[in-house]
């Protein structure tokens, strides 16, 4: 059976795994060559008109496999830079580095920063060699999974998809030109006021190790599993979409908790092999359970924006709103992988 | 008696060949408690030492080792790039200028890359992670200096101490990294940090086994 | 090994093959009340301000799990409404019907019928029903998938990617106030000047049939399939990435012929389980193929816009375009699944 | 001697039966040279008929069959919707407001309702379709009919036939429909709606022998 599920989901659109990064972003290049630029070595994804002067930065990256995030996001209202790693990899400090001094119009830069010990030492690394270089950095770290539990025992809660609705939130807010303080802020707030969990209904492949990173039954699905396809809370039997959005969406509201009367974005995410229709079977029964606990959603998004390559599975994201983050989610955005009001 | 710069070349392109060979196994203790890509970071990273190395190969102790870190620091990313990449950074500030260097001064020259891999990750020992096949290590390797063994017995001790530590891993449950997030399923796995740390100490000891001192000082 | 593939692809999240259609449209009448309504029996996709007087009206429609098409493309400078079948089954008369009704602003209706029997058939007695109660219905059909040959002994090219830019510049021009005629003639024009071909690296399942439509080696792929998993013109080896795009592309360059100097809008779609990152790669390749013919990209789409379930797999349709249908593809656009200058 | 409503009722329900019974083997008909779902169709169809038809058991045999023709194409979708739905209101209409029929006005409107069929869907004869099982037991039925056959030999004679054009279809070419996309590779594969076809004909040929005509009329 597993040996049956390596070969089969072996198979992959790419030429070599060691230049499918490279390949991916010289095709983002040349599809969007109106909205962003394409560095190499190191590399990074920069918005066509950086720096802008006087606007805050907004610089994120993580590994690849995650498309459309975070490249896909850098655009008017969004990010102003991304930094591509390898494969579930985090990028590394030059990469960060250069991304910073690229956006730096002089106001200063946050780093967008998802919570996985990788990522968060090369951050702060390139943190280190930007502010040598005299540029003014911020850093705020993304942790809203709740299928890991944030304690002095872990690495803490890891990050996932409130990261892209902290980047546009927050890219609409520094578009508006607030100071650094403000738009750090303000990406804390989201953060504290966000909360996601996923499951997996089969496992990816890292191209470069070319097998499945977890072996899973044809009746089981992961709960709570991580976007690299780090094991979750629990193994458990295959279960209805009703079911499984129940599960996820009901961990969420009662982590952060959501009450009754609380208005929020909900957000339901395509882990990569999944296709349009099961999503919205699933959004249906978010729906469905939040309107029965009284929580109004009053923004939603339903896709494939925070992924792990061609793992078949989904996420459910809320944010609770308030009227700032309510206008800066619906200020105009326009980048490759999100675009309203332009 | 001491190590020369061309040990410590043979000794990191050594542990690249080793790196390159047990890829695969490093990838699969990090599948079973991370996200399976260990040995191939750590794989990219060597192969980015080699090329860096090259041009340099006469350079001093210290500019060898930092130019190593540096190398790691750009290539690897992960968890492993920053903490390989600080470990040989500050390994190499300790040395800086050398054109070899004595057992005294190696062994601090390793407990200042692990201090700094201290300071990055915040670990302590029995977190699991690389830490505990490094602090064993150069612990056993202070003993047995004070104890007036040679060289090579100094580095064969730390990479034995490297190695119970490493095994000793297995029962522990992760309190950092990200088999942090398995929590009780984390026991029972052998850190891959910790695996690759011991096989870099293995590394070394073999090298300076391998490569007699006089051979090497009248290359210099 | 097929009978793995089997189990392991049966993995989704549906909550029975009989809901999965209306579970899913629920969702998406929640998801984006915003813009659009969802009649139930017969099932109906509606644009929320439909009928819009003097509007030529745009009702497409097929099976279902081909998603966001056609659903999510109802809404402004696009469709009036989408008929959804159910999965890989054209829909039935009374839907189609219905649906004319419904959008009928009294400038007449543009059927979008993709060349299938029975979509045609269907389609076909829907208008009889809609003439006889007075409608002005005119239809048009498309037909680019290059690897059908299209002759007297076939029921023709299926219709398959052009549908998706075909919709959306059709849409610009009836949002515009074309008079139906106009209307028709620039369908005809824009289909006349696509093509499209397809590949898969795995089946689909149909969830009512519960195993995959066809069996396929791990180092097989499938060249030509049709977005219902209809076998294609060949099974060969897997190839990489450049490869299969450049065999895709030459294929489809040469069936119209696309000719050097011609400008054209190049579309990379995804089948619906091969994840972005991959896209990309396949855009890439494409983009060097043609940049060699001296063939000009001046517009671009790269996403999974008209799937197969949960097919691993793409497609590449390139439309020779001119400044009227540029001007129409660029024109605002407000669907589920399109959107931008509004 | 006449066929009554009754036992065209018992005819749909039993061929909805039959329907469901080789749902799965329609299917794979389907999934070889098209898009494997005929059988989902047609049992979503008929499960479709018999609902409609429930209410309305005692109507005349024209109404009977024009209900069963838009409970069709109101419910399967497909090539298969607009094909069957137009051969029973076809049929239908050519039998309006009969409780019971001769068996040559039966088979005249199975005459008509072919003739749906073929303006619907413009297929030929040999096009590898439902045509290849309906247009050979019409003839056969014609045939008997002209030699004076009982009603139960005219109907028995009709699904023969229809079995033999199926059987016939698996060497062909497909011309129409999905299966013609394949070209030679439909060749020898037997056609899906040609096999409903001739099951709907099977059934009917059983429901008029199993049910007595005299026992039906004692019930109307
Ligand atoms: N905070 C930390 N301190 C020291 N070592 C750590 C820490 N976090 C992780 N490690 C080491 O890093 C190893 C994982 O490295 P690697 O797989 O390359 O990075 P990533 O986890 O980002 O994929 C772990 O096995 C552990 O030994
Ligand atoms: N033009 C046609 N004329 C007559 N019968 C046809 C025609 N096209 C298809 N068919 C019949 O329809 C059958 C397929 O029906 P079905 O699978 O329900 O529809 P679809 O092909 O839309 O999935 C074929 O096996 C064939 O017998
Ligand atoms: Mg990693
Ligand atoms: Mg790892
Ligand atoms: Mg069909
Ligand atoms: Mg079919």
């Amino acid at each position: 059976m597993a040996q049956a599920a390596v070969t089969t989901r072996l198979k992959k659109l790419i030429n070599t795994p060691e230049t499918e990064v490279r390949d991916a972003l010289e095709g983002m290049a040349a599809a969007h060559a109106d909205l962003i630029r394409v560095e190499f070595d190191p590399n990074v994804i920069i918005r066509k008109d950086a720096p802008r002067k006087g606007k805050v930065g907004l610089v994120s990256g993580g590994g690849s496999g995650h498309e459309p995030m975070h490249g896909g996001y850098v655009g008017l209202g969004m990010l102003d830079a991304a930094c591509p790693g390898a494969v579930f990899t985090s990028p590394t400090p030059d990469q960060m580095a250069r991304a910073t001094k690229a956006v730096d119009g002089g106001a200063g830069v946050l780093h967008i920063v998802k919570n996985y010990t990788g990522d968060i030492m090369n951050f702060e690394m390139a943190a280190e060699l930007a502010r040598g270089e005299g540029a003014k950095v911020n850093a705020v770290v993304t942790n809203d999974d709740v299928a890991v539990q944030d304690s002095l025992y872990t690495a803490g809660r890891r990050g996932v998809g409130v990261t892209v609705l902290l980047e546009k939130i927050v890219g609409g807010c520094a578009e508006a030109g607030a100071d650094l303080e403000t738009v750090t802020n303000l990406a804390k707030k989201v953060n504290a006021n966000g909360r996601s969990m996923g499951m997996a209904l089969t496992s990816c492949i890292v191209p470069a190790a070319g097998k499945p990173t977890f072996d899973i039954a044809d009746d089981e699905m992961e709960l709570g599993i991580g976007i690299h396809g780090e094991p979750g809370r629990e193994r458990t039997k295959l279960k209805s979409a009703d079911e499984i959005a129940e599960v996820l969406t009901s961990t969420v509201v009662n982590d952060l908790p959501f009450k009754r009367g609380d208005e929020v974005l909900a957000f339901v995410n395509g882990m990569g092999g999944t296709p349009l229709i099961e999503l919205y079977v699933v959004y249906n029964a978010v729906n469905k359970y939040l309107s029965g606990q009284g929580i109004k959603i009053s923004r939603s998004l339903v896709g494939s924006y925070i992924t792990s390559l061609e793992m078949a599975g989904c996420s459910v994201t809320l944010l609770k709103l308030d009227s700032e983050t309510t206008k800066f989610w619906d200020a105009p955005v326009h980048t490759p992988a999100l675009r309203w009001g332009v | 008696m001491a190590v020369t710069n061309r040990q410590i070349v043979s000794w990191l392109e050594r542990y690249a060949a080793v790196v390159a060979e047990q890829k695969q196994y490093l990838t699969g203790l990090d599948a079973a408690i991370g996200d399976g890509d260990h040995g191939i970071n750590m794989d990219r990273g060597f192969q980015t030492v080699l090329v860096k190395l090259a041009p340099v190969r006469d350079n001093d102790v210290g500019s060898l080792l930092k130019t190593t870190g540096m190398a790691l620091v750009g290539s690897v990313g992960g968890a492993g790039g920053p903490l390989y990449g600080t470990f040989f950074l500050r390994a190499g500030a300790a040395l800086d200028g050398k054109a070899e260097v004595g057992a005294d001064e190696l062994v601090a020259a390793l407990e200042a890359g692990l201090k700094g891999v201290v300071e990055r990750g915040k670990a302590n020992r029995n977190d699991k992670t690389m830490v505990d096949a490094l602090a064993p290590a150069i612990d056993r390797a202070r003993q047995y200096l004070g104890e007036g063994a040679s060289l090579e017995d100094v580095l064969a001790a730390a990479a034995d101490a490297a190695e119970e530590g490493m095994k000793a891993t297995i029962p522990l449950k992760a309190l950092k990294g990200r088999a942090s997030y398995l929590g009780e399923r984390s026991i029972g796995h052998q850190d891959p940090g910790a695996t690759s740390s011991y096989l870099m100490l293995r590394a070394l000891s073999d090298s300076v086994a391998a490569v007699p001192e006089r051979a090497s000082r009248s290359t210099t």
